[in-house]
């Protein structure tokens, strides 16, 4: 069916979401879905500490986006996400597109790129 | 040099009395914070800042309705029911200071039975109908089941027995709880359309642990505050030990019933599921607690610790009675404090280490308990009934899905709760009239 | 490989998941993953509260669902899902089905369609 | 046989005030774990490690800067601003075991100021910074508001009255706070850059909502311990009560003041938003406490419960203000412990059942705040300012945003937290100098 | 008008003793909670519901087994050692309201003993196993350590000194949990293969310290409570103070005493990361407690001060060696309880104010370690040995790897944590026989 | 653009993580981000109590894992995955691989498999 609908999906640092949310927004992609979720990437390990004991975790806290679009090109959106979640220091995330087959909005029943 | 009778007894006996009276007070006080741990731990999350509320406000409103109103209801009841003159009722107003002592260790009894009720209707009763009803057991309800027995009233007169109130506060509360919870009807999602009853868990065992251990620490100042005065002055005119005779007895007795209850609990657990439970066997330490109300200072250590046991063996039976016919007692009130506190009225006479099993006085005890049950159990149908008319007892059903803390309070009880970074932050301050506003657009 | 594996995603109100739930056992499609998550969409925002101060929220709690299937055509899932997570009101979320291209079952090895 | 004389009214007198002090001296400690549940409750997960790290070392630095050196500041500004003469002022580090008690009891006190410190530059304030402040207010900026005051300085030969430190430990505490908060400034995301306030909500409203109750029930040792001698020796050489002549009133006092002030704080919100916030109204109800203190020994019942409504209601308008202004005052402080310790004292003229109302000692009263007041904000402006210029005073905002926790405990509060099974099972144990390893490689 | 004689010394002397008694006793039960709490913070919410109902019933079953039992065992333990004849051992069971009182403070010193234990081997220890040892504690191994010592035996006749049981409760205690984790064994995850430890943290540090500062809360009815007598008749009698000669130093030294540990501690974190932990400053703050049991009547503050502080550093260093040595102790009762309490009985010949510094006293303070320390070690390597053999000291692998909550009992600790709206909401009641249905099939 | 990147979709046993995360930093896909869910599947329902009456919940916790990878074949992910996270008893779990069609490295700005 509907081969022009994409789901951005995103890992980014959770301090950067409120600015995230509002470029999406700006470029007219507003719904989302977020999750927490822990990474592993390039960034370094982080220490953590009980007791006086260091260890180390290298999975850190993120954040993961999900957002359907259909009219809105995806590469608007992963342009409004690359911008508003850059610090420039490793852990800043990465951005993934892939296919939808087909979307249903539950409330009206209404199905491909109309549903997202 | 010191001239003779510059020790008056008097002066000795009431400073150390006052002394004693200060601290129970402030224990039995603490019980407050027991509760709230207590019922918190046992509701959902999304129910969690309404409980704390009604904690909070049972003491703010129903503190100063016993004060004002409590105190000259029980006097009434006591002259009317035992046939003296009513005189200057409202006279504890202005009774000075060391009788306000003694009148605060009362309401602060008082609001012990109140805060068990909160724990048997919660997480659907409407705060406003509560608080009306807590008001009502502060200034009538407890008052007029002291008036009857220990304020010398018609139970009292008939020689009725309840050292430290397992039924004129435990089992009064505990009824009134059972009542309330059968009006207010059960939760949306406790009984299947056939009657199974759904198994509904609270948020945090810690937090009903630590209020149980509270409660406990807290029941110390209850029961052997009740042995209240330390000393006396004898007809004689000399000092002597008063309540304190026999305060370490009920020191021990409460001591141990914790653990005989507790046990009892773990083992019924244990008969059924082969597990240990841990709410279970908090439960049961304070249903032990409850069964020790009124024998404390009468009984054996040893037969101590068989009412204690069977207190809490029972909490688990008497639940799931309450289930089987369709009563949602959220935080099982009634089998910790009204069953186990009319069992131990009517362990009374079987236990009692100052006086023979006597018929009579089985008898009286029956009647002490049926006559504070009843007035419990019609005032409380009378009034929560007539808030149920209101549209007071209860709240609608999409808020009571959506949760308390929501619809009644706009809370969430912990914000950040599994979304650390997400919605943990807050937001812009919003003027109560203005439209809402977000961070970002939403189409 | 399976090009007949599709895994729908649906983003439903945490109150109906025991409902979405019945509803994919009866449709023969009961396996599933949930996480809870936030989302914005149509929904109008909520009001926060602290100490007396409101503050609004534009992320409401959702429950992202994720089923995937090989026999069981994926409109069944779909309409399985739509109709028990209905309520007619905004924020009854959306469901997306996306292809996937191979699958394993870990405790068997079994890969494709007999996987899922 | 007895001969005569043998009960020494000096002997009771000392050992029935010594077991009330040693009551309410543990009972206002424990006020502390109150302050640390409240303020934990308030702060974001991300910075609850730090409030808590706080807390204990308050009590840690601060009660021996008090034992060591405060005591003796305290009598030196009592001699000072009252003319008379300085006679060893490190006296009481030898003093025995009967005058330590008593100090001690001070001490409890001092740390309750100490303590009101930390909520209001909670997630934000450095902790070496802090500690050094917390140093500052044993050794000198309590001591100093005592020794004016109880200790027979200046305030005191003027006859001002603050019963149980509405303004000594209170106001002086809130004002500290609130100076503190300004000069450290607010928290990166508390203000938009026109000045709109953002709401940042804490992580745990049971926190502090069991932190109010623990702190209510410290409070009794707070307020009835004040009246702190049980016996006297009258001239004549009887033995008397002391204190405790009117310690009953201020017991109920106590215990009453509660309702009112958690009943103004909810009626605010029920009018302002149809709601009864549950944090406001338990702020309400300690804002009560607090406007209590000056007056619990002389107020009538009633008196006392319109001045609690009325700190109830101020709590919400006054941090409002404080909103306004650009103050990021965390756990409202200011509120619950400055401005209505200032109307504590202010009340006292006007429900004072001992005397009738003067201009007179309403004007003492007003100097008695202006200078305690004036005395904590300049010296806390000073002291903070210093920190400040030391860069001691405040995390980096880069520290701030990721949270106290990680950047100056390396900790996080619940390892767990919704991450059970994800990052619970914690790794390795770190050599502190090696380099980092993991249990998978990083690309 | 009142005659001569008419207040008794020794009633004055009974009635406030009691008084004292209640206090004391009640506040040292309230440890109890933060036992509770602390041992909870401090292990996974996997094992959380598992420690609490260790808590429990930790009380519950050893309570009586000390009453019961334990009083006697002392009695005896007594006799035998000193050579004098054994008398009616169980006559405590009837000794009479007073005499009780004064046992259930023993007993509840004999709870803190047993609670340290659970903390030692939390995560895998099986309940029944660990309550078959509780029993052991308040039956037997306390009490041999309070008959050698406090009851007059051996100990106690070679001039022991140890006031408040810095070795008879907290070493002993120590020493029982350090053995029986080491019989027990390690947690699965905690040790590599070659030996090092891995950090397994805690699920929270706000539970933990709360249960800290209750426990600092309650030790000042251990400590201050330990100087048991307000008030004695002389010899001559008349009243005088007994042990409230120097309370007010046990007193001051308790409350100094934390400071000290808990900056000992922090400091070590300092030095060695660079940062404070708080969970170390809290550990530290406890050792700090214990440092001082022994020496409080009698060392000055300042003595005091160095004891606490460098009780607070070698918790850091104690727990380092124990990881070093392969032992498992979860919460970090040797260092916290074994080690400082050995350290405080140690301190007594140097900072006794009484007397001179000697070292027959010296040498009297090391048997008396020695003996109680190889007491407690030796029983419990005997009595968990044969826990061990008989499979009843550890779960199985699996259960501990999913948690004691759900193997031994059934239960999720927070049955919403992380998943509020998903697995929050229950389920249909399960008849216990029949077979598990759910709200949808599976495959 | 870039079809031959790939997401691996792996809901797993919480326990096997640490051994999961060995095994793809071994195949050299160490990034990864991972989530805590719940899932229904073959595992048969386990019991819950509270004050001591039974329920049963059919939602076990699981952890999703998410690997995208470029370089690295799906199929060496899956292995190890697969090796890892085996007991051989049910509930053990399923990897699911899905085609991405972008993707993006919002540090570097990078785009397609350099990004991964
Ligand atoms: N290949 C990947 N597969 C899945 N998740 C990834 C992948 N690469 C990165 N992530 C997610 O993105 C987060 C940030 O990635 P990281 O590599 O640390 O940042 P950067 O791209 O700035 O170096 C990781 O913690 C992880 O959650
Ligand atoms: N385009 C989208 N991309 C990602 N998630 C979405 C999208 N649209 C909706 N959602 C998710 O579904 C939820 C409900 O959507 P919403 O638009 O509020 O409901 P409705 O479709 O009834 O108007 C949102 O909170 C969000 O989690
Ligand atoms: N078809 C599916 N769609 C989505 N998630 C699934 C599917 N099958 C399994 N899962 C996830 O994998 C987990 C384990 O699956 P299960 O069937 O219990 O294991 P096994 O494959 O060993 O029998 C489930 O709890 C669920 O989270």
């Amino acid at each position: 069916m509907a081969a022009d609908i994409q789901m951005i999906v995103a890992f980014i640092r959770p301090g950067k979401l409120s600015e995230v949310k509002k470029g999406l927004a700006e470029v007219g992609a507003p719904s989302l879905t977020v999750t927490n979720v822990r990474g592993r990437g390039s960034q370094p390990v982080k220490k953590g500490q009980w007791r006086g004991e260091e260890y180390v975790v290298d999975l850190h806290e993120k954040v993961k986006l999900e957002t359907v679009v259909a009219d809105v090109p995806a590469d608007d959106v992963v342009d409004a996400i690359s911008e508003a979640a850059h610090t420039g220091d490793p852990g800043d995330g990465k951005i993934f597109v892939v296919d939808v087959d087909d979307a249903v909005q539950i409330r009206t029943g209404k199905r491909g790129p109309d549903a997202v | 040099m010191t001239g003779l009778l510059q020790v008056d007894p008097g002066v000795v006996a009431e400073g150390v009395n006052l002394v004693w009276v200060f601290v129970a007070t402030t224990l039995v006080f603490f019980m407050h914070a027991g509760f709230g741990m207590l019922e918190s731990g046992q509701v959902r999350s999304k129910n969690v800042a309404n409980q704390l509320t009604k904690n909070v406000l049972t003491w703010g409103v129903g503190v100063i309705a016993y004060f004002v109103v409590g105190v000259a209801v029980s006097a009434v009841v006591a002259s009317l029911t035992s046939g003296s003159a009513i005189t200057a009722p409202f006279g504890h107003l202005s009774a000075g200071s060391t009788a306000w002592a003694s009148i605060l260790f009362g309401a602060a009894f008082s609001m012990v039975a109140a805060s068990i009720v909160s724990g048997a209707v919660a997480e659907r009763a409407q705060l406003g109908g509560y608080l009306v009803f807590t008001v009502l057991v502060g200034a009538l309800i407890y008052p007029v089941a002291t008036g009857l027995t220990w304020g010398g009233g018609f139970l009292g007169q008939l020689g009725y027995i309840d050292f430290a109130g397992a039924t004129v506060v435990h089992m009064v509360g505990g009824v009134c709880g059972l009542v309330a919870a059968y009006v207010v009807g059960p939760r949306v999602d406790k009984f299947d359309d056939d009657g199974t009853a759904n198994v509904i868990p609270g948020h945090s065992l810690p937090y009903a642990v630590l209020g149980t251990l509270i409660l406990a620490f807290g029941w110390y100042g209850f029961n052997i505050g009740t042995a209240i005065n330390v000393f006396q002055v004898t007809d004689a005119g000399a000092l002597a030990l008063a309540d304190y005779a026999y305060a370490g007895r009920v020191a021990i007795n409460t001591a141990l019933v914790m653990g005989a209850g507790s046990i009892g609990a773990a083992l019924v657990g244990l008969v059924r599921q082969g597990k240990v439970d841990t709410l279970m066997t908090a439960n049961g330490l304070l249903a032990g607690l409850v069964s020790v109300c009124s024998i404390a200072a009468v009984a054996s250590w040893a037969a101590t610790l068989v009412v204690g046991f069977i207190a809490g063996v029972q909490v688990v039976l008497v639940f799931d009675v309450l289930e089987r016919v369709g009563i949602d007692d959220v935080c099982a009130v009634f089998p910790v404090h009204g069953s186990a506190g009319a069992l131990s009225a009517l362990a009374v006479p079987f236990v009692n280490t100052n006086a023979a099993f006597s018929f009579g006085q089985l008898g009286i005890q029956i009647v002490g308990i049926v006559v504070l049950a009843a007035w419990a159990a019609v005032i409380t149908l009378v009034a929560y009934g007539l808030l149920e008319a209101l549209g007071w007892a209860r709240v609608d059903r999409e808020e009571e899905l959506e949760g308390l803390d929501a619809s009644e309070h706009g809370i969430e009880t912990y914000p950040e709760f599994g979304d650390r970074g997400i919605a943990g932050t807050g937001g812009s301050r919003q003027p109560s009239d203005g439209p809402a506003v977000t961070d970002g657009g939403d189409d």
